[in-house]
C-alpha cells in the first residue's frame, strides 16, 4: 500500500509556499524563473497524486500540457531576459519599473 | 445545392494574396500587384458565385453553398458557411469594394502591409456575411476592427490615432453586448434542448423565449449593430473615422463594414427575435427617420467632403433600417438593394473625393470650387453619383428607396411618411454640395486641377455601370433576393405585421 | 403599334446615347442635326401611331417592354401606354421639341459645352416622353423626375455664374418637394388598391373611401403644384430663367411646366371623387394664374415677365381641371405650347439681336430691326392676349365658360387675371419693338441684326401654329374635335349645361372687352415712358416677398437648427455624452493609477495575498 | 491513521523524495550564485520526478527528467552563462518595504488554508472525467499507453494547439533574442 495521497499533497503545497516566497523576494530575473518552476512542479504533484487517488488519467494528461506550457514559457521569459539584459546590462526586475502609473 | 467550397475559396483566396503580397514585398509594387491579382479572382469568384445561386428558381430552401463543420463541440466552435439571397448581394459588394478600393485608392506610402490588411479585412468582412453560425460570425464580425484600425492608424490623416482608437474602442463596446446576447441565445438553447452546445443559425432560431427576454436580446444585438451601421445616436465615430481614414480605407468603412451593422440587424436581430419586433419596431422606426433627417441636416453643414459622405451616410443607413426592422416584404427587399446600393454609390463618392485630394491636397469645401469646368468628367460622375444618391429614378438609388417607403407606407404610414420627406432632404444636401465644389467660377489651383487621368476613369466605368444598370434592369437582383427575404418575413410574420 | 410607339420613346435616347458615344467625333453642326434629326423622327412617328390610333376602336393600347420592378404583390412594368391623351401630348411635345432644337443649333452656336446641351435636351425630351406614355405612375415619376434633373442642368448649364447654379438647385428642390406629393400619391393608392397602373387604378377608384380620394388628389395637387409652378411652390420658375432662351421656351413654358396639369388630367377618374379635392385644386389655379399675373406686369427683365405670364397661365389649365373641364385644359395647354412658344423663341431672337440684354428698358423700337422677329411676335402678343380669331382666345374662352358654370367668384378672378394678361404682355410689346431706341448702348451705337433662317423658320411655324390652333377645338364643333377625341379617357366631364346662345356670346364679349381693356391701358400708358414706380411697385417686383417670406420662416430657421444640432447636439450633447464616459474612465484611472508601482514583485505580492484570501474564504465557507 | 500500515518501501521513498524536493527548493531560495541556484532546481526536479515514479507516472517522470532537468534547466544554465551574471545578488538587503513579511505572511496563511482545507473535504466525487472514457485507470499497471489513448482522442485539440503554442514560442524567442538590425523603411513596425 502506498502512503495517503495527503502526505503528497502536503509536500506538493509546501513545495508550492517555498516557490511563491522565493518568487516573491528573490530579484533576479531568473532565479524567479526558476521558482515559477518549483510552483509549477508543486502543482504537477498535485495533479499526479489525484490522478491516481480518483484512478483518472486527466491528472496526468493535463500534467503533460502543463510541461510544454512550462517549456513554452521559458523559452520565451530567457528570450525577454537576454533581450532585456542587453539594453541593461542587468537581470535584476526592480530596475524595470518603467510601467509604473 | 452547391459545393461550399466556393464560399471557402471566397474566405481564403484574399489571406492567400494578403500572404503573397507580403511575400513579395521586397520589390516595390509587385505587393499591389498581387493584390490587383487576388481581388480580380474575388471578384471573378463572386460573378461565379451570383450565377450558380438558382435557389429562387429552384424552390429549394433559399440558404445555398452550406456546409458545416463543428471544430470544437464543447465550445460550440463550427465553421459554418451558407448563402442566400441576402447574403448574396453582400458577398458581391465585398468583392468588388476591396477590387475598387486597391485600384481607386492606392497608397504606395508601405503598400505590401497596407493592401495585406486590405485583404485580411475582405476575408474577415466575407466570413461575416457567409457565417451561418452565430459565434463564427461574432469573431468574424470582431475580427474586422483589427485590420480596419491599423489601416485607420497607420495610413490616416492627422488625427489618425485618435480616430483609430475612437473607432475601435467605441465599435468594440458595442459588441460587447452582442457576445452576452449571443452566449446567452446559445446557453439557453442548449438548457432547452438539452443537447449539445450549438450557435447555429438554424438552430438557434427555434429557441422558444419570453418577450421580455426576446426584447432584452435584441437590444443588445441592436446595440452592436447600430454602432457599427451606424444608426443615430451611436453615429459620431463616423464622421471622424471617414474623414481621417485613407480613401481606401474609408471605402471599406462606409461602403462595406456599416453594411455589417445592417445586415446583423435583419439576419440575427429580426430574425432571431421575431417576438421583441412587436415592441421595439417604433423605437427603431423612430430612431431611424431620425436619422435620415438628422444626417440630412448635419451634411449641410459639413465643411469637408468626407464628413459630408459620413452624415449623407448616416441618412442613407436610416432609410436601410426603415425598411428592415418595417416588417414589410417589399421594404426590405428595398433594404437589402439599397445596402447594395448605398456601398457602390460611396465608392463612387470616395473615389472622386480621393482623387480631388490627391490633386488638390484637399477635401476641404472651402478650398474647391468651379471643378466642373477643368474637370467636367469627374463632374459627371459625380452628378451620377450623386442623383443615385438622391434617388433620381433610373439609377440604382431610386428603386432602392422607394420600394423602402412604399412598403413602410403600407403598413407604418407615418413613418413611412416622414421617409418620403428625407428624399427632399438628400436633394438640399447633395445639390449644396455639388453647387460649392463642382458649380462656380474656377481660380487658382482649381482652375488647372487635371480631370480623371484613363486609368482613373476605368476604375469610375463599374461604379457607373452599376448604377444605371441596377436603376434600369434591377429584376436579376430583386429575383434572387425577394424568396430569401419571403422566407425570413414568414418566420417572422406571426407576431409582426406581414404585408 | 406598338413599334412605333416605341420609337417615338426610343429615338430620343437613341440620339442621346449617340451624341454620348460620339460627340467627340461630330463638329457641332452634325451634333446638332442628329439630336434636332431624331427628335423630329419621333414627331414622325408619333403623327403615325396618332393616325393608327385614330383608325382602332378601342383607343386604348398598352405596349409591354419589361418586367421593371417586381417584388411580392408589388409590380411595376415599364409598359408604354398610347391613349388620346398621351398621344395628344406626344404630338405637341415632339413637334415643339424639333422646332426648338433646329432653333437651338443656331442659338448656342459657340457655347463652350454645345454637345452637353443637346445631350440634355434629347434626354429631357426623353424623360418627357416617357412621364406622357408611362403605363403606371412610377414610370410617370421615372420621367418625371428625368425632365426635373434635365431642367437642373439646363437651368445651371452656365454653371460658373452663382445665380445660374443656385437657380438650378432652387428648381429641383422646388420640384422634388413636389415630388414627395407624387410619392405619397402612390403610396396611398398601393396601400388601398395594389397597383400602380394607371388602368388597374381606375378600376378599383371606386373602392377608394372619400377621405382617401382627398389625400390622394391633394397629394397630386401638391406634385403639380411643385412641377407646374403652382401656389406655394411657384417661385422657382422665374428664377429657371437663368438657363438659355431655348431652354426657357421648351422646358420652362412649353413642356415640363405643363406636366403637372397633365398628370391631374391623367388621374381625372380619381378626381372625380373628391369634389373638395377638386375645388382646392380650382382655388389654387385661380390665385395662382391671378397672383402670377400681378407680379408680372412690375418685372423689368422680358424673360421673368415671360416666365409669370407662364406660370399665369398654368394657373388657368389647374383652374380648369379644378372645375372638371380637363379638355379646355388641354386644349389651353396645347396652344400656350403654341404661343409661349413663339414669344420666348422670339424673345430669344430679340436678345440675340441685343448682344445678350434681357433688360426692357433698355429695347424699345425693335420694330425695324427685326423684320421676321417682330410680326411672329405680334402673333404672339394678339394671341395670349385673348384677341380672336387667334387660339388663346378660344382656348382661354373655352376655360372661362366652364368655370362660369362652376363659380362665379374664380370666374371674376379668371377675367381680372385676362385683363391683366393682356396688359402686362401689350407692356412687354410696346417696351420692346415700339417707343425710343434705348438699346445703342448695348449695341454700341450698331443696328440690331436679325436672327439667321435657323432661328426664324421655328418662329414662323409657331406663328401659324397659334393662328390655326383655335381649330382644334372651336366651341361648335366640340365633339368631332379634340375635346371629342380626348373625351373617352376621362373619368368624369362636368355635365355641360345647355348653355343659351346669348349666354355663350355675352361670355366671349366679356373676354374680348377684357382683352381690349388691358392692351388699352398698357398701349396709354407705356407707350410714353420705359419705367414708372408708380406702376410696378416694389412689392410685386419682388414677388409678393415670397421668396423672403420662405427664407424667413423654412429657410433660416432651418439653417440654424442645423448649425444647433451640429454644435449643441453632435458635438456636445451625442458625442458629449460618448466622451464623456471615455473621460470619466481615465479620470478614474488616474486615482488607480497610484497603485501601479511599476515593481513586478509587488503585483506578484498582491496576487499572493489575494489568493491567500480567496483561501482563507474556502476554508470558512467549508467549516 | 497509523504509518504501520503501509508498505515501509512506500514510506522511505516518500521521505527521500520529500527531502531531495525540499533541501532542492531551498537551494532554489537560498543560494546566491545562480548557477547554484540552477543546480538545486534539478536537484527538486528529480526529486519530483521520484514522486512520480512512486505514484505510477512512470512516463511524466521520463519526461521530467529529459525535458525539465535536461533541456530546461540546462537552458537556464546557459542563459546565465551567456548573460554571464554568475554573480553574487544582495540576498540580505531588500530595498522593497515589507515585502519579505508580507511575503512570508502570504505564504503561511495560504499554506495553512491548503493544509486546513485538505483536512476538512472529502476529495472523493466518484465522477470520472472525460479522458477514461468510463475506465478506471488500472492502478498498479504502466499507464504510458492510458495517458498516449488520452492524449491523442480527448485531448487532440489541446495538444495540437500545444504544437502550434511551442512553434510560436520558438519563433517568439528568436525574434526576441536576436540582434536588432536598424528598421528599414519598408518595414511596418506593429
Amino acid at each position: 500500500m502506498n502512503v495517503p495521497a495527503s502526505w503528497y499533497l502536503v509536500l506538493a503545497a509546501v513545495l508550492f509556499g517555498i516557490g511563491a516566497f522565493g518568487l516573491l523576494t528573490r530579484r533576479s530575473a531568473l532565479i524567479m524563473f526558476m521558482c515559477i518552476e518549483l510552483m509549477l512542479n508543486a502543482v504537477n504533484l498535485t495533479f499526479v497524486t489525484f490522478a491516481r487517488t480518483l484512478s483518472d488519467i486527466g491528472g496526468q494528461a493535463t500534467v503533460f500540457f502543463v510541461m510544454v506550457v512550462a517549456a513554452a514559457e521559458v523559452t520565451v521569459g530567457l528570450g525577454i531576459v537576454v533581450a532585456v539584459f542587453r539594453r541593461r546590462a542587468s537581470t535584476s526586475v526592480d530596475e524595470l519599473s518603467e510601467l509604473r502609473g | 445545392m452547391h459545393s461550399s467550397l466556393w464560399l471557402s475559396a471566397l474566405l481564403v483566396v484574399p489571406l492567400l494574396g494578403s500572404l503573397g503580397a507580403m511575400l513579395v514585398r521586397k520589390r516595390e509594387g509587385r505587393s499591389y500587384a498581387v493584390a490587383v491579382v487576388a481581388a480580380s479572382v474575388e471578384v471573378v469568384l463572386g460573378i461565379v458565385v451570383f450565377f450558380l445561386y438558382n435557389n429562387h428558381i429552384a424552390h429549394a430552401q433559399t440558404f445555398d453553398f452550406a456546409s458545416r463543420h463543428v471544430l470544437s463541440a464543447p465550445l460550440g466552435l463550427a465553421y459554418d458557411v451558407a448563402l442566400d439571397g441576402i447574403s448574396l448581394f453582400l458577398v458581391e459588394l465585398t468583392a468588388i469594394v476591396v477590387l475598387l478600393a486597391l485600384l481607386g485608392g492606392r497608397d504606395k506610402r508601405r503598400e505590401p502591409s497596407f493592401v495585406a490588411w486590405l485583404l485580411v479585412l475582405t476575408s474577415l468582412t466575407m466570413g461575416s456575411f457567409v457565417a451561418h453560425d452565430l459565434l463564427e460570425f461574432f469573431v468574424f464580425f470582431e475580427l474586422t476592427l483589427v485590420p480596419c484600425y491599423f489601416i485607420i492608424s497607420g495610413w490616416g490623416g492627422k488625427q489618425r490615432d485618435f480616430a483609430a482608437l475612437k473607432f475601435f474602442i467605441y465599435t468594440f463596446s458595442a459588441s460587447a453586448f452582442l457576445l452576452i446576447g449571443v452566449l446567452y441565445l446559445g446557453f439557453a438553447h442548449q438548457h432547452q434542448s438539452g443537447g449539445a452546445l450549438t450557435f447555429a443559425y438554424g438552430v438557434l432560431q427555434s429557441t422558444s423565449m419570453s418577450h421580455a427576454t426576446a426584447t432584452w436580446l435584441f437590444v443588445a444585438f441592436a446595440i452592436a449593430f447600430a454602432a457599427k451601421a451606424p444608426i443615430w445616436p451611436l453615429h459620431t465615430w463616423s464622421p471622424l473615422t471617414y474623414a481621417e481614414a485613407p480613401t481606401a480605407g474609408s471605402i471599406e468603412l462606409s461602403a462595406l463594414l456599416a453594411k455589417l451593422g445592417s445586415y446583423g440587424l435583419l439576419r440575427f436581430g429580426v430574425g432571431l427575435f421575431p417576438l421583441a419586433l412587436a415592441d421595439v419596431r417604433p423605437v427603431v422606426l423612430t430612431l431611424a427617420v431620425i436619422g435620415i433627417l438628422y444626417g440630412s441636416l448635419l451634411a449641410c453643414t459639413a465643411k469637408d467632403l468626407k464628413r459630408f459622405v459620413a452624415y449623407s451616410s448616416l441618412a442613407q443607413m436610416g432609410f436601410i433600417t426603415l425598411g428592415l426592422i418595417s416588417g414589410s416584404q417589399i421594404a426590405t427587399v428595398g433594404s437589402i438593394l439599397l445596402m447594395f446600393n448605398h456601398g457602390i454609390i460611396t465608392i463612387g463618392f470616395f473615389l472622386i473625393i480621393g482623387f480631388i485630394e490627391q490633386r488638390r491636397g484637399s477635401y476641404q469645401v472651402a478650398d474647391l470650387q468651379g471643378l466642373q469646368g477643368p474637370a467636367p468628367v469627374m463632374a459627371g460622375v459625380f452628378t451620377v453619383v450623386m442623383l443615385a444618391s438622391i434617388g433620381l429614378p433610373g439609377l440604382s438609388g431610386f428603386v432602392s428607396e422607394y420600394l423602402i417607403l412604399i412598403g413602410t407606407f403600407a403598413v407604418h404610414a407615418w413613418w413611412g411618411v416622414v421617409g418620403a420627406f428625407g428624399v427632399v432632404a438628400a436633394a438640399v444636401y447633395l445639390l449644396w454640395a455639388y453647387q460649392r465644389v463642382f458649380q462656380g467660377k474656377a481660380v487658382g489651383a482649381n482652375a488647372t486641377m487635371p480631370d480623371v487621368t484613363t486609368k482613373e476613369r476605368w476604375v469610375l466605368v463599374p461604379v457607373v455601370v452599376l448604377i444605371v444598370a441596377l436603376g434600369v434592369f434591377p429584376h436579376p437582383v430583386l429575383e434572387r433576393i425577394t424568396p430569401s427575404v419571403h422566407q425570413l418575413i414568414e418566420h417572422v410574420a406571426p407576431s409582426g405585421v406581414s404585408k | 403599334m406598338a413599334h412605333v410607339s416605341t420609337l417615338i420613346v426610343v429615338l430620343p435616347l437613341l440620339g442621346y446615347l449617340l451624341v454620348l458615344v460620339n460627340g467627340s467625333r461630330l463638329s457641332e453642326r452634325q451634333i446638332g442635326l442628329v439630336a434636332t434629326g431624331v427628335v423630329g423622327l419621333s414627331f414622325v412617328a408619333s403623327v403615325v401611331a396618332f393616325i393608327l390610333l385614330l383608325h382602332r376602336s378601342n383607343r386604348q393600347v398598352t405596349v409591354h417592354l419589361f418586367n421593371w420592378i417586381d417584388v411580392g404583390t408589388l409590380h411595376v412594368p415599364a409598359a408604354l401606354f398610347i391613349d388620346p391623351l398621351s398621344i395628344t401630348m406626344c404630338l405637341f411635345v415632339t413637334g415643339i421639341s424639333t422646332l426648338i432644337h433646329l432653333y437651338s443649333i443656331s442659338y448656342m452656336h459657340g457655347e463652350k459645352d454645345f454637345k452637353k446641351f443637346f445631350l440634355y435636351l434629347n434626354l429631357f425630351v426623353f424623360s418627357m416622353l416617357t412621364l406622357v406614355l408611362a403605363n403606371n405612375l412610377v414610370l410617370t415619376f421615372v420621367g418625371w423626375e428625368g425632365v426635373g434633373v434635365c431642367s437642373y442642368w439646363l437651368v445651371s448649364y452656365y454653371f460658373d455664374r452663382d445665380s445660374a447654379s443656385s437657380a438650378g438647385k432652387k428648381a429641383f428642390i422646388y420640384n422634388r418637394v413636389g415630388d414627395v406629393g407624387l410619392l405619397l400619391a402612390m403610396f396611398l393608392l398601393f396601400s388601398r388598391t395594389g397597383t400602380l397602373t394607371y388602368v388597374g387604378v381606375f378600376a378599383k377608384a371606386g373602392s377608394l373611401s372619400p377621405t382617401v380620394a382627398t389625400l390622394v388628389v391633394l397629394a397630386l395637387l401638391l406634385a403639380a403644384t411643385g412641377k407646374s409652378a403652382q401656389i406655394p411652390l411657384f417661385n422657382w420658375l422665374p428664377d429657371a430663367m437663368e438657363g438659355p432662351t431655348p431652354v426657357s421656351a421648351l422646358i420652362h413654358a412649353a413642356t415640363m411646366v405643363t406636366a403637372g396639369v397633365y398628370l391631374l388630367v391623367r388621374m381625372s377618374p380619381v378626381l372625380a371623387l373628391s369634389s373638395s379635392g377638386r375645388m382646392t385644386i380650382a382655388i389654387i389655379g385661380g390665385a395662382t394664374a391671378f397672383v402670377a399675373a400681378t407680379i408680372a406686369t412690375s418685372q423689368k427683365d422680358i424673360k421673368k415677365v415671360l416666365a409669370f405670364s407662364t406660370v399665369s397661365q398654368i394657373g388657368y389649365m389647374v383652374l380648369a381641371v379644378g372645375v372638371g373641364a380637363y379638355a379646355a385644359a388641354i386644349f389651353l395647354m396645347v396652344s400656350h405650347a403654341f404661343f409661349k412658344a413663339l414669344l420666348f423663341l422670339g424673345s430669344g431672337s430679340v436678345i440675340h439681336a441685343l448682344n445678350g440684354e434681357q433688360d426692357l428698358r433698355k429695347m424699345g423700337a425693335l420694330q425695324r430691326f427685326l423684320p421676321l422677329t417682330f410680326p411672329t411676335f405680334l402673333i404672339g402678343w394678339l394671341t395670349i392676349s385673348g384677341i380672336p380669331p387667334f387660339a388663346g382666345f378660344w382656348s382661354k374662352g373655352d376655360v372661362l365658360t366652364n368655370v362660369f358654370e362652376h363659380n362665379k367668384i374664380l370666374w371674376v378672378v379668371g377675367v381680372a387675371t385676362a385683363i391683366l394678361t393682356a396688359y402686362y404682355m401689350s407692356r412687354l410689346f410696346v417696351l420692346t419693338f415700339r417707343g425710343t431706341e434705348r438699346f445703342r448702348q448695348v449695341t454700341h451705337g450698331h443696328d440690331p441684326h436679325e436672327s439667321p433662317w435657323m432661328m426664324t423658320l421655328p418662329l414662323v411655324l409657331l406663328a401659324v401654329l397659334s393662328v390655326l390652333g383655335g381649330l382644334l377645338d372651336l366651341p361648335w364643333i366640340h365633339h368631332n374635335s379634340l375635346a371629342g377625341f380626348l373625351r373617352s379617357t376621362f373619368g368624369y366631364v362636368a355635365p355641360l349645361h345647355a348653355q343659351s346662345t346669348v349666354s355663350q356670346y355675352g361670355l366671349a364679349a366679356v373676354d374680348i372687352a377684357a382683352a381690349l381693356i388691358g392692351l388699352a391701358a398698357a398701349f396709354s400708358i407705356w407707350r410714353s415712358r420705359s419705367e414708372d414706380e408708380r406702376l410696378t411697385p416694389a412689392f410685386l417686383e419682388h414677388v409678393w416677398y415670397w421668396d423672403d417670406f420662405y427664407d424667413a420662416t423654412i429657410g433660416r430657421p432651418l439653417e440654424e437648427l442645423a448649425v444647433f444640432s451640429d454644435v449643441v447636439v453632435e458635438d456636445e450633447v451625442i458625442d458629449g455624452g460618448v466622451m464623456g464616459i471615455a473621460v470619466g474612465i481615465s479620470r478614474s484611472a488616474e486615482g488607480v493609477r497610484k497603485i501601479q508601482s511599476g515593481f513586478v514583485r509587488h503585483y506578484a505580492l498582491a496576487m499572493m495575498l489575494g489568493t491567500a484570501v480567496l483561501i482563507v474564504f474556502l476554508v470558512a465557507r467549508v467549516s | 491513521m497509523v504509518a504501520t500500515s503501509y508498505a515501509v518501501p512506500s514510506i522511505i521513498v516518500f521521505v527521500g523524495a520529500a527531502i531531495i524536493i525540499l533541501v532542492g527548493a531551498i537551494g532554489v531560495i537560498t543560494f546566491k550564485n545562480p548557477v547554484h541556484c540552477a543546480l538545486s532546481l534539478i536537484m527538486t526536479l528529480f526529486g519530483v520526478a521520484i514522486a512520480f515514479i512512486a505514484q505510477q507516472a512512470d512516463f511524466l517522470a521520463a519526461v521530467q527528467i529529459i525535458v525539465y532537468a535536461g533541456a530546461i534547466v540546462v537552458l537556464f544554465l546557459f542563459v546565465i552563462m551567456f548573460l554571464g551574471v554568475d554573480r553574487n545578488e544582495h540576498v540580505r538587503v531588500e530595498p522593497l518595504v515589507a515585502q519579505r513579511p508580507l511575503a512570508a505572511l502570504g505564504v503561511v496563511i495560504t499554506l495553512g488554508g491548503l493544509i486546513a482545507l485538505m483536512a476538512e473535504s472529502h476529495w472523493v466525487t466518484g465522477v470520472m472525467s472525460a479522458s477514461t472514457n468510463g475506465k478506471a485507470l488500472q492502478s498498479g499497471q504502466a499507464n504510458v499507453h492510458q495517458l498516449g489513448t488520452a492524449v491523442f482522442t480527448t485531448y487532440l485539440f489541446a495538444f495540437e494547439a500545444t504544437a502550434a503554442l511551442l512553434v510560436i514560442a520558438v519563433v517568439g524567442a528568436v525574434l526576441l533574442a536576436r540582434r536588432e538590425r536598424t528598421l528599414q523603411a519598408d518595414e511596418v513596425e506593429v
